[in-house]
């Protein structure tokens, strides 16, 4: 049995050794991330395969539940920490290519950065919750920032800003749930909830809801996004987007359903959600720089998700689980494109990127990636899409729902238009390298495969249903 | 036949062949022919074997089915198809492989949409169509491609609503669960459906992006124009006698024995032949000529579905196959001319004909079809549709769509006139007529046309064992007459006639021999000029354009790009809300807190 | 019936139907308005303007031919279908007339394209005119009015003619 | 057998001497014309002659292969559309095709001329076929609406129904008039007679399409002309006034037949002459003020019509 605390382990001792192996040698020190990245990916399927019978409880430091420290994963969990790992790793090969100096400290925060965000998604305490989006944030204010230009700083102060009023939160509704129940393990506060005074607990679940919300970038948590995304290098918008942000939904996620169980709050974060899409979809329309314009598709994906678990129906919450995954990965090829164009051009301006997307080894990528946001059949996208606004409509929201395949239509159309002008055929397209263009065949090739044959998926999420009834 | 073959020969098969021709490269569209051509005759061979399959998949009951309706529509989108992919051989010069296997993408996802008994795979299908499509148009222009998917996107996203209503309702994806639908809610599923599958095809005022998609790359619009947007034909079919059905449609109540979403259904689809037809005398792109041709000949088949008397209905079916036909003939002819020239502008080219004598005579034939002259099946259907329309008395539909079609004559002549008639350009003197693979692709489609049109009972035969698959009443004819209520024609009668009045002209005529002339040997009031072109087809219905005039200021498209730009600034100011100011998010946060935690308040 | 017959019958119909293309060039062209009008009436003979040479049988030269109009006269001609007959008008088509000594007028229109019929006078009066068209009906009808072979018979030398007074033929 | 055989020969009848017929009709449209303009005029025979010595010229010119499609499909349109109209109450092929047919037949050698025309490469040619289709487009309306009053009014579009249910007098011009005058606006357009020969306009555009055609290929086009003479005024008098029948057939044998004929001829000349005399007087519209008018005055007219028609038909139930 391979112990899911692995999964942290690995990458905190292979994270604390980067300086060592930097000592010696500054070129093995950049393929740390990698190796941790890798290392996770196949641990966490391990976890995933024995998840299936049932959720696996690591405990840590010798105490039993619910008072030691615990790991909790279910097969939805382990599915993210796979997810998060995956990409992490393909993206770090992407990085080798881009490295940031000084390389020993950029790939230490970014194995810290994974580390923080796979437990965020594995544990089963919450201190431990709100230690991992510490670990989390703080390494992204560094990436944020690693650029060291102007961008990059303001950037990450903003993050910072808008992030440590997330985690005082956080902490706020930890202490409030610990100072009533003396508990923080998940299921042990989920059991005793009944207990707790329901003004309080009322009071804790919007604090922790609020404080992870910057994380999963709902509105109106999510005003750090494009700034940091836009300054941060391309390779850790990707991560952003494809790790920070699932974690901390995800997160929210195990907030809602797990531990609290408010039902009746759902609708209101159907509201968030349909908010979140359609602000994010209608800034990215008009945005003009290519960095940002992600960084507003991402927000409004985020926005998808959290619709589809605040619709909270089964369909529902395997149609999110879906948009997570095809979000992470096509989001992650898309941000790994700009991080191409950006190097080539040396700006993030739309009208710069002309053309360049005209060699196929780029542009097939790219296309299968944007298809897949597009929500089109085939890819991976198309099932959270679909799920989502089926479930949708099924639970009755109908005029939410338009509004929903409103935005899409405007997503659509600035989709159509990135890919208009990375087609463009007047000017003529640049040389790529593997390092280019092979972490972003890797994840096109998983978008299509998974488009294609989502019964693994599908076999993952059918413990979706358990999940919802307040499982792990 | 089982399900693994229907699945595998329709759908797996042109997969593979995409695949297989992508990694080929050049001459990637010989193998793509190869594998479009297996479900061509697999479906002629096939006529009469219906039969339906359901199975799971996504823990969802699916159905696929081979009946009457979906062979029809196959075998007119595998005829264009086969024959824009055997015409692309040698018409796309660049990046063929991935030409070739877009198209037999779009071939799958077409032949899924057709075959689909649920409303998964339909979408499915759908949209693997409509990104096919959209890659593909791509490839000649980016903005005609933007253009495209926004309305692909807003056709399926309303296909999706329509579904997801239907799911509600029934908690099942089948076609045959349709009928648990409260007739109540037909209310919003009829317009979303026919909104949904009439942007497809180019219904109005769905249908600016015709033009602009019709633009790309014209061996493949030739498909796209000829089988694809038959789809859409298809689904309102679908939508008014499989899902609905007449006794929900009556429902909504009825005027003079036509239901009133019909009748609306008809006024859409003459007034979509109307416009279309006007807006197609005054283009000088040929292209967008046709395109607008097409727009107006869809309207047709409207018209025909929304009267639902059988004759209207089979007229429409009939006229979808001959449009089907006879504009993939024409699209091609305008690829053979980019071909051969380079050029699309009407006024630019001329005289064509004089070098390219096979591919006018196809060209020729299509127009007549597209005319509606007796000569070519475009006539009957056509005539079925008039005919039932006369029959029940309608005053608005019938004029509107008599008038586009004497419209149809002043744009097919431009067409005739403007590229293949006239004074042949210096700089074309030298072009030659195509080889003998690209005029085969033509003439395939030409001789089901000139076949129909002697022997309509063939075709009749097909659309009234559809007719009698969907419960309606069965056609009156023979091999060569056919009847409406008021009227009726015998074709063997006419072709004998015709021929006989041919021979004696002919005769006539062959009593003196006659001298041929140069093309500059013309009279123009004593002058021989050869230095400058005399093709008089620039602006060519100045007259008409300038009665027009004041008309032709409202265009639809500008309507939707002052919509665009009015909802652009709309979005510009929400995107105001990121002020870029880390004290505004702050107070952002507190104020969410503040809020989410009165929400809670109350709500739990 | 033989072909004598035959022509015969062929003869009659071109005489009762001429149509003519008319090459107003000179003043002659105002006598034309009372010959086809009520005074005089030429369509009583089945005559007719033609708007093109390729559906007329006559060529009515009205004035005098300038080096540049000739041009365009010959081009109309040899755009004529045959039979085709040529009535020159007026006595600057026979001499120049008034423009004996011009430098760029033709004298002679015989030179270079056969004229079945001039009509003398400065200018004719409309009887002369019907009177001609009454003697090319009957040339015709004996089948004298014969130009047009005439025109194929010796090409060469007319167009040795008219090239000696065009310097390009094209322009 | 040997009725077929005699069908085949009534046909061929009819047709010859609708030609024949047509040929005589020109001229006295050349005739009247004259007499308005206080000319003697040709005889009324001319247009034989005419047509004679043109398809007896010695040389004719041609373009190309598509050139020639102009007389042949011109002339073989014309002779299967006189087919296809009833003359004086002898339905030919009417019973096998209605009256869209019909329609659709008349386009046959038109397409054919526009087709030749237009492969002369004469500038004139394209604009004269421009002006001819832009004048169908503005008399199809009035008249296509006129059409639908009938069809609608008589519930078939077959023509020799029309006949049978206008027999004894009781002819549409009587029961539609609003029609009637507007399809007689519009067939002077359809004749292109004056104010409405734009498009064969000599003195603009050297008579446009047929700037080119001489010889054998005019003398064709003469033919169907002629022919074509004959259809129009043959439609309207078919559709309007009875088509001349005033004796029944089955009553009186072939002696009706003969009157019938007879009074056809004469509806379709008094039809020919009223549109002639209107062209006699008339100077020349320009194209865009001819598609002004017809889409305004005679459009209403036969909306009217068409309206009158409805109501009769639809509303009040009246079964004619």
């Amino acid at each position: 049995m391979i112990h899911p605390v692995l999964l942290i382990a690995i990458p905190l001792f292979l994270a604390f050794l980067t300086p060592i192996v930097g000592i010696g040698s500054k070129k093995y020190a950049r393929y740390m991330a990698p190796l941790a990245a890798g290392l996770n990916t196949l641990v966490s399927i391990f976890v995933l395969f024995e998840t299936f019978n049932g959720p696996v409880f690591d405990i840590l430091s010798g105490f039993s539940p619910p008072l030691g420290i615990v790991l909790m994963v279910g097969p939805l969990g382990a599915l993210i920490a796979l997810l998060i790992s995956f990409t992490s790793f393909v993206v770090s090969l992407n990085c080798l290519k881009y490295p940031k100096e000084p390389v020993v400290k950029y790939t230490m925060l970014y194995i810290l950065l994974m580390m923080g965000a796979t437990g965020m998604v594995i544990t089963g305490d919450l201190f431990n919750l709100f230690v991992f989006m510490e670990i989390t944030s703080i390494a992204s204010y560094g990436l944020a920032s690693f650029n060291r230009d102007k961008r990059g700083y303001l950037g990450a102060i903003k993050y910072v800003v808008v992030g440590s009023i997330g985690s005082t939160f956080v902490l706020v509704g930890i202490g409030l749930i610990y100072a009533q129940l003396r508990t923080l393990n998940m299921l042990d506060i989920s059991a005793r909830l009944s207990q707790m005074n329901s003004f309080t607990a009322i009071v804790a679940f919007v604090s922790l809801f609020v404080g992870l919300s910057v994380e999963a970038e709902i509105f109106p948590l999510n005003t750090w996004v494009p700034d940091a995304y836009r300054g941060a290098p391309s390779q850790i918008s990707a991560v952003f987007a494809s790790v920070a942000a699932k974690a901390g939904i995800f997160a929210i996620a195990r907030i809602i359903f797990t531990i609290f169980g408010y039902s009746n709050y759902l609708w209101f974060v159907v509201i968030l959600g349909m908010l979140t899409v359609i602000i994010g979809e209608f800034s990215a329309y008009v945005e003009r720089d290519l960095k940002k314009m992600l960084a507003y598709s991402s927000i409004a994906q985020m926005g998808m998700i959290v619709l589809g678990f605040g619709i909270g129906t089964v369909l529902a919450l395997q149609g999110a689980f879906f948009q997570m995954l095809s979000h992470a990965i096509a989001k992650a090829v898309l941000f790994m494109a700009a991080g191409y164009f950006v190097y080539r051009t040396g700006t993030t301006k739309m009208e710069s990127i002309r053309g360049l997307g005209r060699n196929p080894l780029i542009g097939i990528p790219l296309t299968i990636s944007v298809l897949s946001i597009m929500g089109l059949p085939l890819f991976l996208g198309f099932y959270g899409k679909f799920y989502i606004v089926l479930a949708g409509i099924d639970a009755g929201y109908y005029a939410i729902i338009a509004l929903i395949l409103l935005a899409s239509v405007v997503e659509v159309a600035y989709y159509a238009r990135f890919l208009k002008i990375v087609f463009d055929k007047s000017a003529e397209p640049k040389e790529v390298t593997p390092g280019d263009y092979v972490p972003m065949m890797i994840l096109a090739v998983v978008l299509v495969i998974f488009g294609v044959y989502p019964y693994p998926i599908l076999d993952v999420l059918s413990h979706v249903a358990s999940f919802l009834a307040g499982g792990v | 036949m089982d399900l693994q073959t229907l699945f595998g020969i329709f759908i797996v098969l042109p997969v593979l062949g995409a695949f297989l021709s992508y990694s080929l490269g050049k001459r990637a569209s010989i193998v793509a022919t190869a594998f479009s051509a297996v479900p061509l005759i697999f479906t002629y061979l096939r006529m009469g074997d219906w039969s339906q399959y359901t199975f799971t998949a996504l823990g969802i009951n699916m159905s696929f089915e081979l009946n009457p309706l979906n062979w029809f529509f196959i075998l007119m989108t595998s005829l264009t198809s086969f024959s824009a992919l055997l015409f692309s051989i040698s018409s796309v010069k660049e990046r063929q492989n991935g030409f070739a296997s877009l198209m037999l993408f779009a071939v799958a996802g077409a032949n899924g949409v057709l075959l689909a008994r649920d409303f998964l795979s339909l979408f499915v299908f759908w949209e693997i169509m409509s990104w096919s499509i959209f890659l593909l148009v791509m490839r000649a222009s980016g903005e005609s491609a933007r253009i495209y998917m926004i309305f692909g996107a807003i056709s399926a996203y309303f296909i999706l609503f329509g579904i997801g209503i239907v799911y509600h309702y029934t908690g099942s994806f089948l076609y045959s669960a349709v009928g648990g639908v409260p007739a109540y809610a037909w209310k919003y599923l009829l317009p979303i459906f026919i909104v949904g599958f009439g942007v497809k095809m180019a219904m109005m005022p769905l249908h600016i992006w015709a033009p602009h998609a019709y633009s790309s790359e014209q061996s493949f619009v030739a498909y796209l124009s000829g089988g694809l947007s038959k789809l859409g034909a298809y689904g309102i079919f679908l939508t008014f006698y499989s899902f609905a059905t007449v006794g929900v449609l009556a429902g909504f109540g009825t005027f003079r024995t036509v239901t009133i979403p019909g009748y609306a259904l008809a006024l859409v689809g003459a007034f979509t032949a109307f416009i279309g037809t006007m807006l197609a005398i005054f283009q000088d792109d040929l292209r967008k000529l046709l395109a607008y041709s097409s727009i107006a000949q869809l309207g047709y088949v409207l018209v025909g579905f929304g009267l639902g008397t059988p004759l209207a209905v089979g007229g429409a079916l009939f006229h979808a196959f001959n449009h089907a036909l006879f504009k993939a003939v024409l699209f091609l002819g305008s690829a053979a001319v980019i071909y051969r020239t380079g050029e699309y502008r009407i006024s630019e080219l001329g005289g064509i004909a004089y070098r390219m004598p096979f591919t006018f005579m196809a060209v020729l034939i299509s127009i007549f079809a597209l005319a509606g002259i007796p000569i070519t099946s475009g006539f009957i259907s056509k005539w079925m549709i008039y005919e039932a329309a006369i029959s029940l008395k309608f005053v608005i539909v019938t004029p509107l769509m008599l008038i586009a079609s004497v419209g149809a004559f002043l744009y097919s002549f431009r067409i005739l006139y403007g590229v293949f008639l006239g004074q042949l350009h210096r700089r074309h003197e030298h072009i030659k007529e195509l080889p003998p693979h690209m005029l085969a692709a033509m003439y395939i489609l030409i001789v089901p046309m000139m076949v129909f049109a002697v022997a309509p009972g063939l075709i009749f035969d097909w659309i009234n064992s559809i007719l009698v698959y969907y419960g309606m009443n069965g056609l009156t004819y023979t091999t060569f007459s056919y009847q409406s209520s008021v009227g009726g024609a015998n074709m063997l009668v006419f072709f004998v006639a015709f021929m006989a009045a041919f021979m004696v002209a002919m005769g006539l005529f062959m009593m003196k021999k006659a001298r041929t002339v140069d093309q500059y040997d013309n009279y123009l009031g004593g002058e021989v000029r050869t230095d400058v072109e005399l093709h008089a087809a620039h602006n060519f219905y100045k007259p008409l354009r300038e009665v027009w005039e004041p008309l032709l200021k409202y265009s639809t498209e500008r309507f939707y790009t002052r919509v665009a730009r009015f909802f652009a600034g709309g979005f510009e100011e929400i995107k105001k809300v990121y002020t870029g100011n880390p004290q505004d998010y702050a107070a952002y946060a507190a104020m969410a807190f503040i809020v989410f935690f009165l929400i809670g308040w109350w709500l739990l | 019936m033989n072909a004598e017959d035959w022509k015969k019958i062929q003869r009659m119909m071109s005489k009762r139907s001429l149509w003519m293309v008319h090459f107003c060039t000179g003043c002659g062209a105002v006598e034309m308005p009372p010959v086809m009008t009520s005074r005089y009436d030429m369509e009583r003979f089945g005559m007719g303007p033609m708007a093109t040479p390729r559906q007329a049988d006559i060529l009515l030269i009205t004035g005098y031919l300038a080096v540049k109009t000739l041009k365009r006269v010959v081009r109309v001609y040899e755009q004529m279908q045959d039979p085709k007959y040529v009535i020159a008008f007026g006595s600057c088509t026979m001499n120049g007339g008034m423009y004996w000594d011009s430098y760029n007028t033709v004298k002679r229109v015989d030179k270079y394209i056969p004229v079945d019929l001039y009509i003398a006078g400065c200018m004719p009066r409309p009887e002369a005119i019907m009177d001609a068209f009454l003697k090319l009906m009957k040339m015709i009808e004996e089948g004298k009015a014969d130009g047009w072979k005439r025109y194929k018979e010796h090409y060469e030398e007319y167009r040795r003619n008219q090239m000696r007074v065009f310097r390009r033929w094209d322009e | 057998m040997m009725d077929l055989i005699i069908d085949i020969a009534l046909n061929a009848l009819y047709v010859l001497l609708a030609v024949a017929y047509g040929l005589l009709l020109l001229g006295i449209a050349r005739k009247i014309n004259a007499r308005v303009h206080n000319r003697v005029g040709p005889p009324v025979y001319q247009n034989f002659i005419d047509v004679g010595k043109l398809l007896a010229k010695k040389t004719n010119i041609r373009h190309n292969w598509i050139f020639d499609l102009a007389p042949l499909f011109g002339l073989a349109g014309a002779l299967l559309t006189l087919l296809y109209i009833p003359m004086g109450g002898y339905r030919l092929l009417s019973g096998d095709g209605d009256l869209i047919l019909l329609l659709y037949i008349m386009v046959i050698p038109s397409l054919g001329m526009a087709l030749g025309s237009g492969a002369s490469a004469n500038p004139n040619a394209g604009v004269g076929v421009m002006r001819a289709l832009t004048l169908m487009l503005a008399y199809e309306m009035p008249f296509l609406l006129t059409l639908l009053s009938l069809m609608i009014f008589y519930n078939t579009t077959s023509l020799s129904v029309l006949l049978c249910k206008q027999q004894g007098f009781r002819w549409a011009i009587f029961v539609l008039p609003l029609s009637a005058l507007a399809a007689d606006m519009a067939l002077q357009g359809m004749m292109m007679k004056k104010p409405f020969d734009i498009p064969i306009a000599p003195h603009e555009i050297g008579s446009g399409p047929m700037v080119e055609f001489g010889g054998k290929y005019l003398g064709m086009l003469m033919l169907f002309g002629a022919a074509f003479a004959v259809v129009e005024t043959s439609l309207f008098v078919d559709l309007f006034l009875g088509g001349g029948v005033i004796l029944n057939p089955s009553q009186y044998g072939i002696i009706a037949y003969m009157v019938n004929y007879f009074v056809w001829m004469l509806l379709v000349l008094v039809v020919w002459v009223i549109a002639v005399f209107i062209n006699a007087v008339f100077p020349r519209f320009r194209i865009e003020q001819a598609f002004k008018f017809y889409w305004k005055w005679p459009t209403v007219i036969a909306a009217l019509g068409l309206a009158q028609a409805y109501v009769m038909s639809v509303i009040l139930g009246v079964v004619p």
